[in-house]
């Protein structure tokens, strides 16, 4: 293994305030759930990716060299983990919490299906136009601010289709309709920034190489900030594409599942 | 073009398309052959005849159905490994480097320059076998699609939007190359030869494209050298050493020398040529070359003028 | 929701991707110009933006006829003829636009900016006629005084008016595109 | 006796007499005339695209041959693929969905029976007018997808691509109204009792489908309305000598191109997913799986357009990204044919001639399902596209997919639309002689891509082995030409002659079988009550229905 290599794998920092915030997130769980932990496996799996994603190599890579890499990182945050914290809740715990008035307010405003896809889709496109994004990159208070915002809105917009409570959820039709629409939405995202002239986000053209593996990044992966760029929309409009077409597969087979309540009609003779 | 040339590649690139392409090809038959097995014994074993059992009402069940949507994924990751490992055996990046060729694809016909040495020729393109040529594809005028099968993948020549191929060749000989892509009438008549040759014989032709072939003066070549200028054929056409450098037609500086003309429709004979003089619609209709209306001497004078021309 | 509600949903679902696709064109144009007029040298933002203005307004008060008409109060008549007027008065906004652009020689194959230009604004401004036409047909028939009384012509009305507001919203992503994005 | 289930309360249709004879059928909103009208004219177009085909078929049969001059040859092909895909088999598809569907979910006429007769004048509108370019001056000659520079004013000589432009767009439109009109029929008009869950495959699929029209269509609305911008008032979006982008085209295109492929083998999935079960006498295996599969295939088929343009050189992530989705949509395609299989197990398989179609629809369907796949491996396509192994893919899709199960579809329900069954003795014959020169036709031409001869050439150089298996490919043409003639006698002797078919002569379950051949003009008196996925089946085994069965096996 050679030396770019070694840092790289060896880039792991494992930032405090990452470290406690997970921390923090599971021990809230366990204190919330009191022994029903029927779901946990869904919720550490999400914490974990979250973990992962924000601590591993993935971090630094993103911050400095890949455009791809910090896609990647924000798809994790954005499709991967609010799903699996949101599996993770038990409805006992969900009626509970939506049985006080004000937070059930919220929930009503916040949970109506357009409100949740609106902020869903409005936080994606407005986090990728150049002036915010290359604010990401130069502060990383910014970034922190922005990889919240990320992880609260997809929440938000996950919420109208994998709440664990029946009557919170959408309707099966308009939920594919809304998953849809989402992943078309996604779609034209990712198709502008895969054709984008490679210089969109001008901090990835020539990044300052504290771990000594950009000759590695630029020349044996071949990633030039072209391709890098093209790799990085790619990256949002397949696999993104996929994680939706997984969500409507999960949504119909859920619909088929629940059983029919049989409407009793009279005999025709 | 000889026999199923997507099967017997003559370079290392076409060789790992051909056997990615025998491997998937097998393992397609597998899975018909399941399918139409499965197809053919359930029609005869469950035909309806006298005394057969009722039909049973199954509806389905849930483990058969996990079992058909991750067995073909897990086919599909296996050919998928595959694909990756072909794609870049098959059309190796490009580094930056000088192409050795040009090719650009012009109605009916392809243009060919070697920038490193300026020789300039139409539709027959010389390689040295052995070494691999990097081909910058462009067009003039709508998509074509560069296309020689046993040496490389297949690419169009989209004007506006320049392509790069690997091409290479391991065996001299001719290989028949075509337009893939629909670009108009004579879309069937517009194909190319690739002639692989040894180094020493590449050089040997290269040298000799390069010449400037003398003017003849006296007799019917004479006379057929006068009527290129006189019958406006330097409007279309360039030949060194002749006035005027316009690339709308192929360059005819040498093409005693080719083995096809009007890419491709027929070969290269005097008769042929005389033919193709006296009416081009007879062997390549709606072909951009108009028809003259030469006498017949004249006709025979320009053959004897272009034949000097190799 | 109704089927005629349904139906005119579906059919903007339908638009949207049409808009969507000729948007897309302006936008891939923005960024790989051929050379001619382009948006920053021929387009009054700030003038459109008055006219917009008024298109906006017919939104709202279109807001307000359905509201009357719910509640029956007789004053939708005259809130449609309001919406009607100011829609009429952006149309004659884009076709002034439009005789200005022509008198200065940019049309629509004069450079890629303005056929896309005229083809997005131009299907806008159809969309916003059919849309004054299918008012005017509603406030003549609530003029004839029989208009509101079965459940079929409450579908229809409530398609009008989700279909008016769509072309308001349309309109507020061209103009953001086409006039905005031009001058940032 | 109570009327169990008053279908939707609008008012009876007018029937006034005097509008018989030929202006009932012209001035007709019931969507039973405007469905046989959309059957008559896609059988119409479909003689006109198969004459197209076969004169394509003499002039390739030998090399060198002068049957057609090469514009003519282009014309001919363009107008074949026009035809067959936005005239023959979109039309049809859309005739036998609107005749079946209302009687289906027992509904006495579509949601708006006007905007149906609207959708099929104006389709058939675009057709004229894309079939007035033969005689105005030359028909389109830049194949059916006309590539852009080729399509620009500046390289065709007659204004036939204008003509294409005009008559697409008006069947985009027309084709654009028809789904909306599904959509909102499924939607609302069900009978009480059938739930979205509950309705007949063929239903779920023709909704599923018509989303896919509705978010597609506007795609080509939208690149025709740009490339008549092009044609008519030479702007230059296309053009790239003036700075327009030629590969712009190609996208917009394909976005709406493959999705329409998909437009065209939903529908066939749908009757496939009837016609099995009926005769195999047994309920689809796996109802959920083959439903879910179509919403999995629905969304795949917007993702995957770029397998059209491998050769392109977009870059090799763009192909092995696209060559992923485009893999993936293999898997729920593969899940329905193995439902499909299924089905025929333990069941009581008789053999008509529907039957025969569509247990032939899996076979052929499946090799064109597979070569797809192999288009699907990014460095083979790169070998394969645009030559004679892609049109045998095509035609294995379209013509062993589609047709063989419109055919199926047409053997199935003529009995319900005419009362009167088709003769299966000469449905026999009409099947062998259309399976067999099928795969005479294209069979071979999988082998003569594999030897390098490119798509949409007017004639190629005598190299051996060239012209044998062209030779084999025409004769296959011409069986099929007899295999229509045969069909076409068929369907003239069965309406005179043909045994009475009565309400059910399938024994099959779901409703349209509930009323008489061919149905009032309301549709029902009485509606049978819905408990589950086949109604006629619960009432005629009360103590063997579905949900009890279901109920016994626990599910």
């Amino acid at each position: 293994m050679n030396g770019a290599a070694q840092n790289l794998i060896y880039a792991w920092d494992f930032d405090p305030s990452i470290v406690i915030g997970c921390i923090a997130l599971l021990a809230a769980y366990a204190v919330a759930h009191r022994g029903d932990f029927a779901h946990a496996g869904w919720f550490v799996a999400g914490v974990v990716a979250m973990f992962l994603a924000l601590v591993s190599p993935l971090d630094p890579l993103s911050d400095t060299y890949l455009f791809s890499a910090h896609m990647l990182q924000h798809l994790i945050l954005v499709l991967i983990v609010p799903p699996l914290l949101l599996l993770g809740l038990s409805p006992r715990f969900v009626r509970a919490v939506l049985r006080v008035p004000a937070l059930a307010r919220i929930e009503r405003m916040l949970g109506n299906a357009v409100v949740a896809w609106t902020i869903g889709m409005a936080m994606l496109w407005l986090w990728h136009a150049p002036y915010l994004y290359n604010a990401t990159l130069a502060d990383e208070g910014v970034h922190i601010f922005e990889h919240v915002c990320f992880l609260v809105s997809a929440t938000i917009f996950w919420w109208p289709i994998l709440a664990p409570v029946e009557e919170v959820r959408l309707a099966p039709m308009p939920a594919i309709i809304y998953l849809v629409t989402g992943a078309l939405t996604n779609s034209i995202l990712a198709i502008l920034l895969t054709f984008a002239r490679p210089g969109l986000y001008p901090a990835y053209l020539s990044p300052d190489d504290p771990l000594k593996i950009l000759p590695m990044i630029r020349d044996s992966w071949g990633l030039t900030p072209a391709l890098d760029q093209q790799l990085g929309g790619l990256l949002m409009w397949v696999p993104g594409g996929m994680v939706f077409l997984g969500a409507i597969v999960w949504v119909i087979a859920r619909w088929y599942s629940t059983p029919e309540a049989t409407v009793r009609v009279a005999p025709a003779n | 073009m000889q026999g199923v040339v997507t099967l017997n590649p003559f370079s290392p690139q076409a060789a790992a398309i051909s056997h990615l392409f025998v491997a998937i090809l097998l393992v397609l038959a597998g899975i018909f052959a399941l399918v139409a097995a499965l197809v053919i014994y359930a029609s005869i074993r469950y035909r309806d005849r006298p005394g057969a059992p009722e039909a049973s009402q199954e509806f389905g069940s849930r483990r058969l159905e996990i079992a058909w949507t991750l067995g073909p994924v897990l086919l599909l990751a296996v050919i998928f490994a595959f694909m990756v490992r072909a794609i870049n055996a098959s059309d190796p990046p490009i580094e930056d480097r000088q192409p050795d060729l040009r090719v650009i694809g012009h109605q009916w016909w392809w243009e060919v320059e070697y920038p490193k040495s300026g020789v300039v020729t139409a539709n027959e393109i010389h390689i040295p076998i052995g070494t691999s040529m990097l081909v910058e594809v462009d067009a003039a005028d709508v998509i074509h699609d560069f296309w020689v099968p046993e040496l490389a993948r297949k690419v169009d020549a989209i004007p506006g939007h320049v392509n790069h191929l690997w091409i290479r060749a391991d065996t001299a000989g001719v290989y028949w190359g075509a337009c893939a892509e629909f670009c108009g009438s004579e879309h069937a008549w517009m194909r190319m030869i690739v002639v692989a040759q040894p180094q020493a014989d590449f050089d040997a032709w290269q040298s000799v494209q390069l010449t400037t072939p003398p003017i003849p003066v006296a007799g019917a070549q004479g006379q057929g050298a006068q009527l290129v200028k006189d019958e406006t054929c330097l409007n279309c056409h360039a030949i060194s050493g002749l006035p005027g450098n316009k690339r709308i037609g192929p360059d005819l500086t040498h093409i005693a020398g080719r083995r096809i003309i009007a890419a491709g429709a027929t070969e290269n004979t005097p008769e042929n040529l005389y033919r193709w003089l006296k009416d081009p619609a007879s062997i390549k209709p709606e072909s951009h070359m108009p028809n003259f209306l030469l006498s017949d001497d004249n006709a025979h004078a320009l053959v004897a003028y272009l034949e000097t021309l190799n | 929701m109704s089927k005629s509600k349904l139906a005119v949903v579906l059919f903007i679902l339908s638009e949207v991707v049409f808009f969507a696709l000729l948007i897309v064109a302006y936008v891939y144009f923005h960024a790989y110009p051929g050379e001619g007029p382009t948006a920053a040298n021929s387009l009054n933002a700030a003038r459109t933006g008055v006219f917009s203005i008024f298109l906006f307004a017919s939104s709202g008060t279109m807001a307000l006829a359905s509201r009357s008409y719910r509640v029956k109060s007789g004053a939708m008549l005259g809130w449609l003829i309001v919406t009607v007027v100011l829609g009429g008065i952006f149309l004659f906004g884009q076709a002034h636009e439009y005789m200005g652009l022509y008198a200065s020689g940019v049309t629509a194959n004069r450079s890629l900016f303005a056929t896309t230009f005229f083809t997005l604004t131009g299907f806008h401004g159809l969309h916003v006629a059919v849309g004054l036409l299918a008012i005017t047909v509603v406030a003549v028939l609530t003029a004839s005084g029989s208009f509101g009384a079965t459940e079929r012509e409450t579908e229809a009305f409530g398609s009008v008016e989700i279909y008016w507001h769509f072309v308001d919203a349309v309109w507020v992503v061209i103009f953001s595109i086409v006039y905005l994005w031009a001058f940032l | 006796m109570s009327d169990i289930v008053a279908t939707d309360r609008i008012a009876p249709l007018e029937e006034n007499p005097e509008r018989a004879g030929f202006l009932s059928w012209v001035a007709s909103v019931d969507h039973k005339q405007i469905g046989i009208m959309y059957l008559l004219s896609g059988l119409a177009f479909f003689g006109l695209g198969g004459l197209e085909a076969l004169i394509i078929r003499v002039q390739l049969a030998m090399p060198g041959n002068h049957v057609v001059t090469p514009d003519t040859f282009n014309q001919l092909f363009s107008m074949h693929g026009t035809t067959m895909i936005f005239l023959v088999i979109m039309p049809v598809m859309a005739g036998l969905t609107a005749y079946v569907i209302p009687l289906m979910i027992g509904a006495r006429d579509v949601a708006f029976p006007r905007l149906n007769a609207l959708s099929f004048w104006v389709q058939l509108f675009g057709g004229v007018l894309l079939y007035f370019s033969f005689i105005a001056g030359g028909a389109p000659n830049a194949g059916w997808f006309s590539y852009a520079p080729l399509s620009e004013p500046a390289f065709s000589f007659n204004n036939g691509v204008t003509y294409w432009v005009l008559g697409l767009l008006g069947i985009g439109i027309g084709t654009l109204a028809g789904a909306i009109n599904m959509i909102v029929t499924i939607l609302k008009l069900r009978v009480p009792g059938m739930t979205i869950r509950r309705v007949p495959l063929f239903v779920w699929m023709t909704l599923v489908n018509s989303f896919l029209m509705v978010l597609a269509l506007p795609v080509l609305n939208a690149s025709l309305v740009m490339l008549a911008a092009d044609r008519l008032l030479n702007a230059h979006i296309f053009t790239p000598a003036f700075g327009g982008s030629a590969i712009l085209w190609q996208h917009y295109f394909w976005g709406f191109g493959h999705p329409e492929v998909y437009i065209m083998i939903l529908p066939a999935f749908a009757i496939i997913s009837e016609v099995i079960p009926v005769f195999a006498g047994k309920p689809i295996y796996g109802y959920e799986f083959v439903a879910g599969s179509t919403v999995a295939i629905a969304f795949l088929s917007f993702a995957v357009w770029a397998h059209h343009m491998f050769a392109v050189g977009l870059g090799h992530l763009f192909d092995l990204f696209f060559g992923i989705s485009s893999m993936t949509i293999a898997v729920p395609t593969g899940i329905k044919i193995f439902n499909w299989t299924a089905t025929l197990y333990k069941g009581r398989i008789r053999f008509t001639t529907a039957m025969k179609f569509a247990v032939s629809f899996l076979l052929m369907f499946t090799i064109g399902g597979l070569s797809g796949v192999s288009f699907a491996v990014v460095p083979l396509d790169w070998q394969l596209t645009d030559t004679y192994y892609l049109v045998a893919h095509l035609h294995y899709v379209l013509f062993g997919g589609s047709v063989f199960a419109i055919l199926a579809g047409i053997y199935y329900w003529f009995p319900k639309m005419s009362g009167r069954l088709l003769n299966e003795h000469i449905g026999n014959w009409h099947f062998w002689l259309t399976f067999v020169g099928f795969n005479l036709t294209f069979l071979v031409q999988h082998l003569l891509g594999m030897m390098g001869m490119p798509r949409r050439v007017f004639t190629y150089p005598d190299w051996p082995g060239w012209m044998t298996l062209n030779m084999i490919s025409t004769i296959g043409a011409f069986v099929l030409l007899l295999s229509v003639i045969v069909f076409l006698w068929n369907i003239m002797v069965s309406l005179k002659t043909g045994e009475i078919a009565g309400d059910n002569p399938w024994d099959a379950w779901t409703l349209e079988w509930a009323t008489t051949s061919p149905p009032p003009p309301e549709n029902f008196d009485l509606v049978p009550p819905v408990h589950g996925r086949r109604p006629l089946w619960d009432l005629k085994h009360p103590d063997r229905a579905d949900e009890l069965v279901a109920a016994a096996a626990g599910k």
